[in-house]
């Protein structure tokens, strides 16, 4: 499963993107933040601060509901300050 | 039907001029142009960061809702990633329709929309070094005036 | 600030682009450009007659009013009068701010009380001869929002 | 006083403008109207459209009941169409 990070969460976790086999048992965006959450302290750091973070999954907009499956690209970012 | 993102500056002069070009169809053209404020904290520059891909579905889907809701004839969207300096234009957006009503319904939905779902994030470079911009409530707020 | 009545052309584009330069106070330019349409009845072209004097006081007043109204830091209005052809652009409002609902309502404002408190009248030639255009109603309601 | 016209007015009184003498019981915009209709049958036709005409004085917008003065420039016109 492939993870992006958007804005100040780069510089925390370090890295912009990575590529993750999180357990079976991580069946939605909630639950990959959960799993996330264990890998670093940077990881803690950022999805320690749900309310802060969006995310999309296949570059749409998801909640912490929605479901993934293993080929997915899921995106967590702060609310977003274009135009 | 324009569509864009782009690091390259651009012309906001030019892109109206040909909305209102060879266009005896449409009586109204409104436009917005959003530029890099120097604020309040003095900013040196500005960096957007956007997510290629979603990007691109964003704009393209808010241009399908806005010619959705409204008799739209012509439509640009142009939004800039990249460092930019005060004064600089960041987006421009422009609407033709035979009303007046409807050029400046669709251009307001479009800028609100770039506001609240659209992938970018601005970080402000000033004096003391740089920082992400917060994302405004208001903005929210003002963009459920759509829903 | 500019506000201006000419029989001359002019280029919406430019005016667009000199709002936008030097401009790093003001994150937000709304523009509205009113054309000359064809409509269904194929209109030749447009002859507006205006009440010289009186125009030029109450564009004065209708600048006044925005600025008193909302926090505007550039404003041009343009209105042509004359002969038109069909494509040809009849008017230009334009207003540069710190934010973007500040623009956009200031330059609504502008625009709809160009339609209704402004004295130009409007005459269409088509095949079958001129004929003076009716007010519409719904413009004398669309400008009661902003009593 | 002089008093302008403008638009469709202007074909069916065949003036532009005109200066004229109105009695001294004349004090309002509209009884002006009403003065100004027993002038021509071109004055008559535009005048017995009240409800079709609007007035300004002195080039500010005014109503049947605006207040005049012999020095007062007045005009007469349909409801505005710019912008």
């Amino acid at each position: 499963m492939r993870v992006l990070y958007f804005a100040w969460l780069q510089s925390k976790i370090q890295k912009d993107e990575e590529e993750v086999t999180p357990p079976a048992a991580v069946k939605s965006v909630g639950q990959l933040a959960d799993w996330l959450q264990t890998l670093s302290p940077g990881h803690a750091a950022v999805f320690s601060e749900r309310a802060r973070l969006r995310a999309a999954v296949n570059q749409t907009f998801a909640s912490w509901e929605t479901p993934l499956s293993p080929t997915d690209e899921v995106a967590f970012f702060p609310p977003v300050t274009g135009g | 039907m324009t569509v864009k993102v782009q690091s390259e500056s651009f012309d906001p002069g030019q892109l109206l001029a040909k909305l209102c070009e060879d266009n005896s169809s449409c009586g109204a053209v409104a436009s917005f142009v959003g530029l890099v404020r120097r604020g309040s904290e003095d900013v040196l520059a500005m960096t957007l960061q956007h997510y290629p891909g979603m990007t691109e579905r964003q704009l393209l889907a808010f241009e399908a809702e806005a010619c959705r809701r409204w008799p739209v004839e012509r439509l640009v969207i142009l939004h800039r990633f990249g460092r930019l300096l005060p004064g600089e234009p960041i987006v421009f957006v422009g609407v033709t329709a035979a009303h007046r009503d409807v050029a400046f319904r669709a251009c307001e939905f479009l800028v609100d929309r770039l506001k609240t779902r659209a992938p970018f994030w601005k970080q402000e470079e000033t004096a003391t070094g740089s920082h992400w911009v917060e994302a405004l409530p208001d903005d929210d707020i003002r963009a459920e005036r759509w829903d």
